[in-house]
């Protein structure tokens, strides 16, 4: 019931980011798909990616794109250009796509749902401690390259 | 089930957006819906196999994404004073 | 308010409609007396008069009045000082800027009648209520705090007698 | 489960009503406080000293016009109030009172009440912009810049805490504080602490969005009636909120002897609120470039110590 709701409303939104004219709406609409994703994230029992989400993707790159969209637009500049002679062959390629990945997800046998039970909280903790500590640095380090990289993107010299 | 193809359409519904928009800060918001599709798939791998190994790879593509979107909005801001325009198509400066 | 007016006018017609009209009118004026919140706004001499007004020793707040910058959050527009032509328009445009109901007093003698530049003088609006209509006038060249205290006083009082149906 | 629904339902209406009136009382208290440190005394003419003050207010908000202006982005000029008061609201979905009295106990409480509190961001940002005003641009501008930036050390200054708890869990961090308070551990991390929150709440002397003598009004200038009161409220409920998250994680929550727990953990937010009001009609407002530096050059480096400080300490202990 929630799932199908959150579901209804990640692929509405979504559609509409995609279509809509004024961008300043379609960041409004992504952020909306967002929200439906960390809701879907705690009816998958990570609670933990759902407010990383909401934390990370609401609260900073959001932040960043509308304040993108507001540095290179005014909001008298109501509409976006789309490319319309290239829509239809986007349109039939999705198409294409979404049905061949259907076709492949038929012919594999999905395993069934393995109820063992996780602390998702404790776990994801320990694995990041222990299994994965190399690439997590690893994000660290790539986190501090960008960080130099943004700065010496965007500074006037 | 249910979760891949809603995370499979997703992802359709943002490569749609991504190939037919011109101006780059839509461009990169339909990248970002691709990257939450994938992630979806990654947590729903996650919880049907009762192993933890998605979820930490979903933190990690969440880190990746926010550097991208960093580094992205950085240079459309660039391009933004260099050409007062962001359409992608208009912006030639590395064709011949 | 257009709506809540239209509401009322059918509240009168019932039996018993009068009874409850007065009521909720008495109520609602005198919230609206008592939170005057006025627009940060000054434009002469008066001025200084009036943010000593505002300051410790007169103290507007225990009247419940407020100041707001914006004109869209303000109920009251004290016009302290020489309307000159030029800035007519502009006071014109902020009064027209606050929301409704709204008020407006003219302190001091220029902003009643153009006061020590009513002869000769190519610049002085003769009265602020050439522009704007006003509520209260509050002579004196400038008014002592406690005669802007009155005129707040005043004003209170007429807001009481207003009427919901008719305004 | 339908029994388990409306007891919900219940909980949240309770917490919402509490919250709203404490909202009242804060107003009226923060025009006492200030006329008080002015030399003044504040509302006195409406009920015994000013007490109806608020209630005359309110009413006098829900009557005034609500103006659409013209050229505004009407749909997201309608919704960024709701946004702003409804996130405001929805970090006391798990905010505890005392043991008993909360809503819901979440394991990850403090992340969720940070995550949520981010979406305040999004709604002053949807205010400055729908308004298609300059000030209001600018205001939204700043107080989101000033807002994400200040997460950062709010964060870090908080994250010792959890180490010392282990866990993220509200009430658990405060049962992990009987024998001492942990201010007393973390007396910097404390003031960090407060200072962040004081600027995330777009509180004086970090109200630079708000600065009447050079933005009108910030972010809200094209609002009036009843949008305002609801960036208003919004705007006290925060302030609260960041009192009982402060009193949560140093103070010892609702722990003290002989008074009921819940007496106690309002005793500590008022404190804390009054000090936030001190602050507020004390010292006079920074500019904005001594905003960020002071953000960037002085608090990060000091949380960051303290943050290392603090695991050193635990793991060497």
């Amino acid at each position: 019931m929630i799932f199908y709701f959150l579901a209804v409303t990640l692929i509405l939104s979504a559609i509409l980011v995609v279509t809509l004219k004024n961008i300043f709406h379609c960041a409004l609409f992504l952020i909306v798909a967002i929200l439906a994703i960390a809701g879907l994230y705690f009816h998958l029992q990570a609670p933990f990616l759902g407010v990383v989400q909401l934390i990370i993707y609401i609260g900073a790159i959001m932040v960043l794109i509308l304040f993108a969209i507001m540095l290179t637009s005014r909001i008298s500049d109501r509409l976006l250009q789309t490319a319309s002679r290239q829509s239809i062959p986007a349109l039939l390629a999705v198409i294409v796509f979404i049905l061949l990945a259907l076709k492949s997800l038929d012919k594999t046998p999905l395993p069934a749902h393995i109820g063992k039970n996780f602390d998702p909280i404790l776990d994801l903790g320990r694995a990041l401690m222990t299994a994965y500590v190399l690439p997590f640095e690893v994000v660290s380090l790539l986190l501090l390259v960008a960080l130099v990289g943004a700065i010496a993107l965007a500074r006037k010299d | 089930m249910e979760i891949i193809v809603l995370s499979l359409i997703l992802f359709g519904i943002g490569l749609f957006g991504a190939l037919t928009r011109k101006n780059a800060i839509a461009i990169l918001m339909a990248i970002e819906l691709m990257l939450n599709a994938v992630n979806l798939n990654l947590a729903y791998f996650s919880h049907n196999l009762s192993n933890i190994s998605g979820q930490v790879f979903v933190l990690f593509i969440i880190a990746a994404a926010a550097a991208e979107a960093v580094i992205g909005l950085a240079i459309i801001i660039n391009l933004y004073r260099e050409f007062h325009k962001i359409d992608v198509e208009e912006i030639t400066l590395l064709k011949w | 308010m257009d709506l809540a007016q239209d509401v009322f006018r059918y509240v009168e017609k019932m039996p018993g409609g009068n009874l409850i009209l007065t009521t909720t009118d008495s109520l609602f004026n005198w919230a609206k007396a008592n939170s005057l919140w006025y627009l940060l706004f000054g434009l002469k001499c008066c001025a200084i008069e009036m943010m000593a007004a505002g300051a410790s020793r007169y103290d507007l707040d225990r009247l419940g009045l407020m100041f707001r910058a914006s004109p869209r959050q303000t109920d009251l527009m004290i016009v302290a000082g020489t309307v000159t032509a030029k800035m007519a328009p502009r006071i014109r445009t902020l009064w027209e800027q606050m929301a409704e109901p709204r008020y407006v007093i003219a302190m001091g003698s220029c902003a009643i009648t153009g006061g020590a530049f009513f002869y000769d003088s190519y610049a002085a609006i003769k009265g602020v209520d050439e522009v704007i209509p006003v509520d209260v006038y509050i002579p004196g060249c400038p008014p002592r705090p406690e005669a802007l205290i009155e005129g707040i006083l005043k004003l209170q009082e007429k807001i009481k007698k207003e009427s919901l149906t008719k305004r | 489960m339908i029994i388990g629904l409306i007891i919900l339902l219940l909980k949240i209406a309770a917490v919402l009503v509490f919250i709203s009136l404490t909202v009242l009382f804060l107003v009226y208290a923060e025009r006492k406080v200030s006329a008080h440190f002015q030399v003044r005394y504040g509302p006195m003419r409406v009920g015994w000293h000013g007490g109806l003050q608020m209630i005359a207010d309110t009413i006098k908000l829900l009557l005034k016009e609500d103006i659409t202006p013209k050229d505004v982005d009407k749909l997201v000029f309608f919704i960024a109030p709701i946004l702003c008061f409804v996130s405001a609201y929805l970090a006391y979905l798990t905010l505890p009172f005392s043991p008993q009295i909360v809503v819901k106990n979440l394991n990850i409480g403090l992340l969720y009440i940070l995550g949520v509190t981010s979406l305040t961001v999004l709604s002053l940002m949807m205010a400055g912009w729908a308004s298609n005003n300059k000030y209001a641009l600018l205001g939204g501008f700043r107080s989101v810049a000033q807002i994400i930036s200040y997460e950062i050390p709010l964060v870090l200054s908080v994250l010792p805490v959890v180490m010392m708890a282990g866990s993220l869990n509200l009430i658990t961090i405060v049962e992990a504080q009987k024998s001492l308070p942990f201010i007393l551990v973390q007396p910097l991390g404390f003031l960090l602490y407060l200072t962040a929150a004081a600027a995330e709440a777009n509180r004086a002397p970090f109200d630079i969005p708000e600065a009447e003598q050079e933005l009108v009004a910030g972010y809200n200038v094209e609002y009036s009636g009843i949008k305002f009161s609801m960036f208003f409220l919004a705007e006290y409920v925060n302030m609260f909120t960041i009192c009982a998250l402060a009193a949560i994680l140093f103070l010892g929550g609702w722990q003290g002897p002989i008074l009921p727990p819940v007496i106690w953990f309002l005793i500590k937010v008022y404190l804390l609120v009054f000090v936030l009001m001190w602050v507020r009609w004390t010292f006079p407002r920074l500019r904005i470039d001594q905003l960020m530096s002071f953000c960037w050059k002085i608090l990060l480096p000091l949380a960051l110590a303290n943050f290392l400080i603090s695991g050193l300490w635990l793991v060497l202990k």
